[in-house]
């Protein structure tokens, strides 16, 4: 701990700090309006984790100019954070798959529809098992 | 340092290093797993033993663990209570894992033999020690080894029961926790010997905390001695449990008993104000209502193990009319029939395996069936066990009773008292008559059912039960004086108090 | 409106909800009701080193005021034993689905031994069967 | 040899800079510990991750750039669209996209991109691997859409995973 | 050591993200479909996450960074759980 | 020293008698009655070796401390009342083992029976001499247990149960009260010594509690001596074999209570109060045998209740409290047991020869079997009370007495009602010896079958039969030192001057006598009539009731506990909330009042708030929507998250790592323990159990709550993390406090914690390992998943990325694991996010896939664990310290620096190892079963199609 800290400090870390917090807020703003799932999703898979991402950078910053301390280990949270949001995100979009071919979601599609099937005689992988031999089928017992 | 300056913690650590152990071996080397389990069960009551000549002339052993001075660190503290309680546990071991390995119950599923180390490093643990929150530590291992043990060999009554005894417990676990919390948050401190000081420096408007506390704490005992109306748990959970393991029990709701034994003139004596025996005014009524209930039961019930279950709660009820008194006189004899009764139950649920295993079909049920091998044997056992499970001469549980009856004459309430001991051994008498001679006597219609193959192996372990009930009769004399000892050790906190804080440090 | 207020009060609804749930029939309730309970119980555990804000028991040369650590110890194994509880009770409740096709947690509400024909056969000595 | 002691060296390299970073202290002795675990951790979950991608590290940090400038935008973008974009102008869409990409890996990262980046979420792969579904938060051009994606990001993917 | 401006932007964070709770509860309970409510609380893991970090930066204490970082790790856990649940059945196969 | 060896050996051998026969049971009946017969004859030598010195006014005594603290001493004494009925106790058993050699069939269990026998002649023996009213108890209960199973020796037969089960309930029983009033009679007495205690008669007697002890004392006795109307039990135990019965009915089990008055006489005897109960029993009784005895036609019958009624007879005697009765009393017991030991032998005699024993059908025997009649009528005849024989002498002795009591006032009162029930003894004597011996032979099958016994069959009674005649030939001679001293003996005071004779002259006994022996020969003349009135009149049956009442109890009581102890869980949990929320609102009106405490409150911020509405949202919508479970786990995840956050907020870091890790591992277990739970919808609880149940919820919330905020509005005291605090560097090594109070200060508690979570994971795995087969596994290959699921079983991306994110974790959780002594971490939270790791590729890559990939068993993770935790605190032993004495120290090393290398940490690496397996194994093991179940479903459904 030190004394006061430098104004440029304060003025970076308050507008990532305010950022940070503009852009959670934002993320689950949409979370809240958007008409549906799909497009709820891109509130927090995105906004969020950049909300997050300058509030982390805030700390970095804070604690390297106010309190002299390197502490970098809060990157780690956003590395953590942009490897798994995508699969977070990936996962509840297949939810929303699955059950809108089983006809499970009460509002239907929402305003993008449901997707097509790809081209050609495979459907996609949440409807379909991986075909053998393909990227989706690589692991697993 | 020699190994005998470390003999407090020798029952703790003999079954918590022989349980892994075992738990390895016994994949390739199931023989091996068997020889360290009796090893360990045979250690453990030769250092319990040890233990007990140490104590017996008064000395308060206090074990720092990790040399951390009471209150700070955890303390285990042996008096005579807790070598009593420890030489009980280990003969009790030895004779379920004896019943265990003779009736091969231990090869009815998986790990027998580890969670039967590990519950008995919960219940030496739980005997041990002189801090509260290291008392629910170990309560948790002896009540999770016991889920385990419970369940072994599983079939949906085990199953079904143990769901209920699980739940129970943990309303129970959770109980102890907040008392503990609140003990904590007005005493600061953990180890039992110092906040049994530092009670009385709880200021007037925390009182009603204190005794809400205090209240919790004894009602968690309660709930572990099957005390009524906490005791519905039981009946189902002992009754269906292997019966070596249902043997092994028999200390279970002993641990409860022993706690509020241990606690309550400690941490709720004199000096804890509003929290001051605690107790008082609900231990009598339950006691009676217990006993009055387990010796009803033991009348009704339909089977060899529901009648041994049911004794269970009796036994504890006649337990704490004496332990109510809190005086040297009451509670020494409390604590003699609790050695006794923990013995009679044993020999009880094993009498009823025994039976069970020659009868086929009929298994345990009062009911007549086939005439079964050495069944004049057997039945002179039933009866052996039935005459300590009651209470009658010559065992010991006569002279239990006997010592009860005039420790708690001194009592405003004796009458009810009497009444209840001499009514319910009546009505226990009866039972266990009905049922002994509709068992042992009345035969079923010829090839209704075969009985069993039988060995006279099994008959070992309950034989042994009872001739250790023999031998605590025939040393009565020297038992009551121990026993007596012991309590007024307990009933003297400023004692251990003494070697707790003080030498502990060393 | 305190901090105290706040954590006393989530406490009582924890417990509340918990004391509920646990007196349902199901054993899947009962566990939910346990959950609740644990919340409760540790949090209460917990707050028996009072509430204290920033102060961390990190012992530092420079700071001589902390929070009380030995609750927080104490709820450490507190949770970690509810854990196994709960793991345990979790899995002892499928066990038992899974043999009983029941999860009721009343058991049979029949006493076990009312169908296998004995009852009152010791009261009543009457009949003989040898000669 | 090299293959046992360094399964992964991206890998390893990675929890190299993680370990100091999470230490939050470079001298030696972490960097020393560091590349310690950097090579047991490795080691040890080998066997989890049996594939062992071929990657190029300079294109690879390029391709990081990129994407974190593109997150910042993308954030921004959604950020608009939020706060000021009327549910009834929204044009979401789903965009179906051929993949040129077969690495496992590959698509994953491409997809991961995808899902980080200006208003887009990976959603399924065809089962044959051969498409990406992909949900377009606000998408007026689906085809234009999808080229730039390819354009941008697998393009460079391509060149990462060879 | 806490410069002008500062005390008000964590004011501002704090308010945002208390703010961005209480949304995200909105939607839990809301859903319509499970896929939302998942959706809901990942958005509360992340949110929570926020509010770790400002609260380390303003105890000034780096204490509670790996709190963050565990809920950073383990809150896609959960989410991946739920939703593989829903479309399994069984999450470990 | 030689007295008390002569006093254990005496009562110690038919104990050991009894465990020789029961260990040689399956040798020859001349074995078994070979030993019983020794140990009976070798115990009345030694009594005749002690007889001499005993009347001669010495009272041979020994005493062994058995429970001092009890007062319970193995105390022996043989003072002449003693003597005496140890001399019938063992001349008669000498008699009864003789006879029952010859009496019981081929084939019958003669080990069980002499043992039996033997086992209640000890316990006999030990009653008469005792010296110690405990010890005296001891033996009391034990005649009980063994008359229990003399009389249901032939076990087959229902009667044989039903009567021993009725003997042990209401002797057995009657001795419970016996002990009340025993040990109460030892505490106003002073002590518990036989001789101390009747030495203190007026402290008794003056004792308040005079009244509660004399009336369950006199419990004991009337119980055990079949006094009305306890004394049902007396001819239902004729289901005996009638050696146990001319045993038992003679001279030992009834005349235990008879043998205690006269015991108890100096002590209890003289109030008003006791001659008022004792003697109306005893009149009541005597009247009652008699009349009942006149009607019966089981010969055994009989003789049960004209056992009853002798026995009313003395214990009337003994109630006069009167020296010249209880001489009487004295000479009587010797009359009843020789001529009752006769008759029962010779009614056995009858039944062995004729094959039955009722007397309607019997008649004329005296031609058959001369002996046995001659036998049997001298016996009625002196029980009668006919002279020349005993038992006038002493009936005799009787009537003169009664005429020195006035019953209600009223002096002529006694005597009338004694010679009643004299009149009626004649009557069933005489009966008994001329319907069974003379006049016509009633059936012929019987009479045909009749014949005299051999000699080993009838030298027994007729030796008793020669006593009863000597007895009143020469009654001076043969029982007049006896009798005198033993009168002395139980009075306490120098023999009165007595005179035995048959003729006294004329007096009103003797007209009182000539009348009653007229009386019984009308009685006998007019028998017919009589008994078709005594049968035309229903009275009630004894058996009937005490059986009934048993069932109305058995059926009754066991309703109440079957109601109340129905296995259920609600129930129980409803008891338990129940008890602990009346317990807390004691605990609260006990205080001083106060709720609220004087700390200065925290003020909450905004985003508390937010974060409590959260809480207590996710709280509700747990209770009100517990039906769709998969929401409800989502609202439990945001509990959980609140919490996590309190701890973040209120420095506990640690705790919030812990929460969270615990928080998802949870989270999966639920997971995947609900796939498997049934998805039907929950049962309806009714809406008055709802608002019950909500009432003592919110009770339970309010209080808890309550005390919380009590609690944590009050400032704390000094506490012992004071010294944890100023201690951890430098005694501990670590910065980390609560780390260090987990692996140091406390470190016995955190080895329990493991132990648990070790101890959680193998039951766990024991609960599943089975469930492929029996019923679980039928309804796991029946299991149908319930839902149509997506067919692909491990979805790409996430599959990429766990491999990613599986050694970054590792990574933090080593990191985690190496500052945890010093920072938020510890060997806990790491072995879970490393689990956590683990079991993220569990999730994408599916259980066999990862299994093979393991190389870690959790058996023996947990195994070891414990093991290494256990070897850390031993380690310090080598030392020289105490178990889990910690020791650190700081190491440099060049280039890397200072670190720290602590014994603590040793400690835990056995937490992780303990830990991870743990968890590992739970999860692991569950999913494998979730697995199968899947597996068996699909091979089902192919199967199917
Ligand atoms: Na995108
Ligand atoms: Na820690």
């Amino acid at each position: 701990m030190s004394g006061a800290a430098p104004a440029s400090a304060d003025l970076i870390v308050s507008a990532l700090v305010v950022l940070g917090g503009a852009f959670a807020l934002i993320g689950s703003w949409g979370l809240v309006r958007l008409p549906s799932l799909m497009e709820r999703l891109h509130g927090p898979t995105k906004a969020t984790t950049l909300g997050l991402g300058a509030m982390l950078v805030g700390s970095v910053v804070w604690f390297q100019l106010a309190e002299g301390v390197w502490t970098t280990h809060e990157l780690l949270v956003s590395v953590f954070l942009f490897v798994t949001a995508p699969i977070s995100a990936n996962m509840i979009a297949k939810v929303h798959l699955h059950r809108l071919r089983q006809g499970e979601v009460s509002k239907g599609a929402g305003p993008a529809g449901t997707p097509e099937p790809p081209p050609g005689a495979a459907d996609w992988a949440t409807h379909e098992a991986p075909h053998q031999g393909t990227p989706g089928d690589f692991v697993g017992d | 340092m020699t190994l005998a300056d470390h003999l407090p913690i020798l029952p703790v650590i003999i079954p918590a290093l022989a349980a892994p152990i075992v738990l390895l071996v016994m994949r390739r080397r199931p023989v091996l797993g068997v020889v360290v389990s009796v090893a360990s069960c045979l250690t453990m009551l030769a250092t319990a033993l040890a233990m007990m000549v140490q104590v017996s002339d008064g000395t308060i052993l206090a074990y720092a663990v990790g040399e951390w001075a009471a209150p700070f660190g955890i303390v285990l503290v042996a008096d005579r209570l807790a070598a009593m309680m420890l030489v009980l546990t280990a003969s009790l071991a030895l004779i379920a894992l004896l019943h265990a390995l003779v009736t091969r119950a231990d090869r009815k599923g998986w790990h027998f033999l580890a969670l039967f180390q590990f519950q008995l490093m919960g219940l030496n643990g739980a005997f041990l020690t002189g801090d509260l929150f290291n008392l629910f530590v170990f309560f948790e291992v002896l009540l999770i080894a016991s889920y385990g043990l419970m369940l072994h060999g599983q079939g949906s009554a085990r199953l079904k029961a143990g769901v209920q005894y699980v739940v129970v417990n943990l309303v129970g676990s959770s109980l102890f926790l907040i008392a503990l919390g609140m003990l904590y948050a007005l005493t600061g401190t953990l180890n039992m010997a110092d906040m049994g000081l530092r009670v009385a420096a709880v200021p007037p408007e925390d009182q009603g905390l204190l005794r809400i506390a205090a209240l919790l704490l004894v009602s968690v005992f309660a709930l572990k001695a099957a005390v009524a109306p906490l005791h519905l748990w039981l009946p189902r959970t002992y009754a269906v449990s292997t019966p070596a393991v249902a043997a092994l029990f028999a200390i279970m709701t002993k641990v409860g008993v022993y706690s509020l034994i241990r606690v309550v003139p400690q941490v709720f004596g004199e000096g804890a104000g509003a929290a001051a025996w605690v107790p008082a005014p609900y231990l009598l009524p339950a006691a009676i209502v217990s006993a009055v209930i387990g010796f009803a039961g033991v009348f009704v019930a339909r089977s060899l193990s529901e009648q041994a279950a049911y004794a269970v709660i009796g036994s504890t009820g006649t337990l704490l009319i004496a332990v109510a008194g809190w005086s040297a006189g009451s509670l020494g004899a409390g604590l003699y029939y609790l050695a006794h009764s923990t013995l009679a139950a044993a020999a009880l649920f094993l009498v009823a395996d025994v039976v069970a295993r020659r009868r086929g079909a009929f298994g345990d049920n009062a009911s007549p069936g086939p005439v079964f091998a050495q069944r004049g044997g057997v039945a002179l056992l039933f009866m052996a066990a039935a005459i300590a499970a009651t209470g009658l001469p010559p065992l010991s549980g006569f002279i239990g009773k006997l010592l009860i009856l005039k420790s708690v004459a001194a009592l405003p309430d004796w009458g009810w008292a009497w009444g209840v001991i001499l009514g319910t051994t009546f009505i226990g008498v009866v039972g266990f008559a009905r049922v002994g001679s509709a068992v042992f006597w009345k035969t079923a219609g010829e090839g209704t059912a075969p009985a069993g193959p039988a060995t006279r192996a099994d008959l070992g372990a309950p034989a042994i039960a009872l001739g250790l009930l023999v031998a605590l009769a025939a040393g009565a004399g020297w038992a009551s004086v121990y026993a007596d000892a012991a309590a007024a050790q307990v009933l003297d906190p400023a004692q251990s108090a003494r070697a707790v804080l003080t030498e502990a440090g060393q | 409106m305190s901090y105290e207020f706040l954590v006393a009060s989530a406490i009582g609804v924890l417990v509340a909800g918990g004391i509920y749930l646990a007196l349902r029939a199901r054993t899947f309730q009962v566990v939910l009701g346990l959950t609740l309970i644990s919340y409760a119980v540790n949090l209460f555990l917990f707050a028996s080193g009072r509430l204290v804000v920033g102060r961390p028991p990190i012992w530092d040369k420079a700071v001589s005021d902390y929070t009380d650590p030995l609750p927080q110890a104490l709820v450490l194994t507190a949770i970690v034993i509810t854990f196994g509880m709960t793991a345990f009770v979790v899995i002892l409740s499928l066990r038992s689905f899974l043999e009983t096709g029941s999860d009721h947690v009343d058991g049979d509400k029949v006493p076990c031994d009312a169908q296998d024909g004995m009852a009152g056969s010791i009261a009543e000595d009457g009949e003989d069967t040898r000669p | 040899m090299m293959n046992r002691l360094l399964p992964h060296p991206g890998l390893s390299l990675l929890l190299v800079v993680m370990w100091v970073v999470m230490v939050s202290d470079l001298t030696f002795g972490t960097l020393f510990l560091g590349i310690v675990f950097g090579i047991l951790v490795p080691i040890f979950t080998a066997p989890w991750w049996p594939e062992r991608p071929p990657v190029r590290f300079v294109p690879a940090l390029g391709y990081l750039g990129i994407v974190l400038w593109d997150i910042v935008v993308a954030n921004f973008h959604v950020a608009a669209i939020i706060l000021f974009k009327p549910n009834r102008n929204l044009k979401p869409a789903w965009l179906t996209i051929p993949l040129d990409l077969t690495s496992p890996e590959a698509i994953t990262v491409f997809a991961g991109t995808i899902s980080l980046t200006p208003g887009t979420v990976s959603s399924d792969i065809s089962a044959c691997g051969q498409y990406l579904l992909v949900h377009a938060l606000h998408a007026p051009d689906p085809a234009g859409e999808i080229a730039k994606v390819k354009a941008r990001y697998e393009a460079r993917l391509k060149e990462i995973f060879r | 050591m806490i410069g002008p401006l500062l005390p008000w932007a964590l004011a501002f964070g704090f308010a945002a993200l208390g703010a961005a709770l209480a949304l995200n509860l909105w939607r839990l309970f809301k859903g319509p479909g499970v896929a939302d409510r998942i959706l809901a609380l990942d958005t509360m893991v992340i949110n929570v996450i926020g509010i770790i970090v400002l609260t380390g930066i303003a105890s000034g204490s780096g204490t509670s960074f790996e709190a963050a970082l565990l809920l950073a790790m383990v809150g896609f856990v959960g989410t991946v759980s739920y939703a593989k649940f829903l479309l399994r059945g069984d999450i470990i196969e | 020293m030689a007295i008390a060896l002569t006093l254990l050996t005496l009562v110690a051998l038919p104990f050991v008698a009894a465990l020789a026969i029961a260990l040689l049971h399956d040798a020859g009946r001349a074995l078994h009655s070979g030993i019983a017969a020794g140990a009976s004859g070798g115990g009345l030598a030694l009594l005749a070796m002690l007889s001499a010195p005993v009347l001669g006014g010495e009272v041979p005594s020994a005493s062994w401390a058995w429970v001092p603290a009890l007062g319970l001493d193995l105390t022996l004494m043989v003072d002449p009342l003693g003597l005496m009925f140890a001399g019938l106790i063992l001349g008669i058993g000498l008699l009864v083992v003789i006879f029952g050699h010859f009496y019981l069939y081929a084939g019958e269990a003669t080990g069980r029976f002499f043992a039996s026998l033997m086992l209640f002649q000890g316990a006999m023996l030990g009653i008469v001499i005792a010296g110690n009213v405990l010890l005296l108890l001891v033996f009391w209960e034990m005649t009980s247990l063994a008359s229990f199973l003399l009389i249901g020796f032939w076990q087959h037969k229902a009667e044989a149960r039903q009567g021993a089960r009725m003997a042990l309930a209401v002797t057995g029983g009657g001795g419970l009260a016996l002990i009340g009033g025993m040990v109460l009679l030892g505490l106003v007495a002073g002590s518990f010594d036989l001789a101390t205690i009747l030495e203190r008669g007026d402290i008794v007697r003056a004792s308040p509690l005079y009244p509660v002890l004399l009336g369950l004392i006199l419990l004991g006795c009337f119980t055990k001596s079949a006094q009305f109307p306890f004394h049902f039990w007396l001819p239902h135990a004729m289901a005996a074999p009638t050696p146990v019965s001319a045993y038992l009915h003679s001279a030992t089990m009834v005349k235990a209570g008879v043998f205690l008055l006269a015991r108890l006489w100096p002590v209890l005897a003289g109030t008003g109060l006791y001659t008022g109960i004792v003697t109306s029993v005893g009149l009541t009784t005597m009247i009652f045998g008699a009349v009942v005895a006149l009607f019966r036609h089981d010969l055994k019958s009989i003789l049960a209740y004209s056992t009853i009624s002798q026995l009313g007879m003395l214990v009337m005697l003994l109630g006069f409290s009167l020296e010249a009765a209880a001489l009487a009393a004295v000479l009587h017991i010797l009359n009843h047991a020789a001529f009752k030991a006769a008759l029962f032998m010779s009614a056995g005699i009858v039944e062995h020869e004729t094959g039955t024993r009722d007397i309607r059908r019997l008649g004329g025997l005296a031609k058959a079997m001369p002996i046995t009649a001659m036998i049997a009528t001298l016996a009625a005849a002196s029980m009668a009370g006919l002279p020349p024989l005993g038992g006038f002498i002493s009936k005799e002795l009787m009537l003169y007495e009664t005429p020195k009591l006035a019953l209600l006032g009223l002096p002529w009162l006694l005597p009338l009602l004694a010679t009643l029930g004299a009149t009626f003894s004649v009557g069933y004597s005489l009966r008994l010896a001329a319907h069974l011996f003379f006049g016509q032979p009633r059936e012929a099958e019987p009479f045909a079958r009749a014949h005299d016994p051999g000699a080993g069959m009838w030298i027994a009674p007729a030796l008793l039969t020669t006593l009863a005649v000597l007895l009143g030939l020469i009654p001076m001679l043969l029982a007049g030192p006896l009798v005198g001293a033993v009168t002395a003996a139980v009075t306490g005071a120098p023999a009165p001057k007595f005179d035995l004779a048959l003729w006294h002259g004329v007096n009103l006994a003797l007209i009182l006598s000539l009348i009653a022996v007229a009386g019984g020969a009308l009685l006998l003349w007019q028998h017919k009539p009589l008994l078709a009135a005594w049968e035309r009149a229903s009275l009630p049956d004894a058996k009937r009731m005490f059986e009934g009442s048993f069932a109305f109890a058995d059926k009754w009581v066991r309703k109440a506990i079957v109601a109340t102890h129905t296995p259920s869980l609600q129930r129980m949990l409803l008891a338990s909330f129940s008890v602990i929320v009346l317990l807390v609102i004691d605990g609260a009106q006990a205080g001083g009042g106060v709720l609220t405490g004087g700390r200065a409150l925290l003020p909450a911020t905004p985003v508390a708030v937010v974060a409590w509405v959260l809480l207590i949202a996710a709280t509700a919508a747990v209770v009100n929507d517990s039906r769709n479970r998969l929401r409800v786990l989502i609202y439990v995840s945001v509990i959980g998250l609140v919490v996590s956050l309190t701890f973040v907020q209120f420095s506990a870091p640690d705790l919030a790592l812990t929460q969270i890790s615990v928080e998802v591992v949870t989270i999966l277990l639920l997971l995947l323990a609900l796939n498997l739970l049934p998805k039907s919808p929950p049962l309806l609880s009714t809406a008055s159990r709802k608002w019950r149940d909500g009432a003592l919820a919110i009770t339970g919330g309010v209080l808890v709550g309550g005390i919380a905020w009590a609690m944590l509005t009050r400032d704390p005291g000094p506490s012992i993390a004071a010294y944890h605090l100023a201690n951890a560097k430098s005694g501990g090594g670590g910065t980390n406090v609560v780390n260090v109070i987990l692996v140091d200060f406390r470190a016995f508690d955190t080895l329990g914690e493991i132990i648990v979570l070790g101890i959680a994971g193998l039951g766990i795995f024991a609960l599943l390992e089975s469930t492929a087969t029996g019923a679980a596994g039928a309804r796991l290959r029946a299991w149908r998943e319930d839902m149509p699921h997506s067919p692909e079983r491990h979805p790409m991306m996430l599959v990429v990325a766990s491999r990613i994110v599986l050694p970054l974790t590792l990574t933090v959780a080593i990191y985690l694991f190496l500052r945890g002594h010093n920072q938020p971490g510890g060997g806990f939270i790491a072995a879970l996010v490393a689990a956590i790791a683990f079991l993220v590729q569990y999730l994408a890559a599916g259980f066999d896939w990862s299994e093979a990939r393991k190389r870690f068993g959790e058996h023996q993770l947990i195994a070891w664990g414990v093991l290494v935790a256990m070897a850390t605190g031993l380690g310090s032993f080598l030392f020289g310290a105490k178990f889990m004495t910690s020791t650190f120290g700081y190491f440099t090393l060049p280039l890397i620096g200072t670190f720290e290398l602590a014994s603590a940490m040793l400690f835990d690496i056995g937490v992780f190892l303990t830990v991870f397996g743990a968890v590992m194994l739970a999860l692991a093991q569950l999913s494998h079963i979730a697995q199968r179940a899947a597996r068996a479903a699909r091979k089902g459904g192919e199967g199917g199609a």
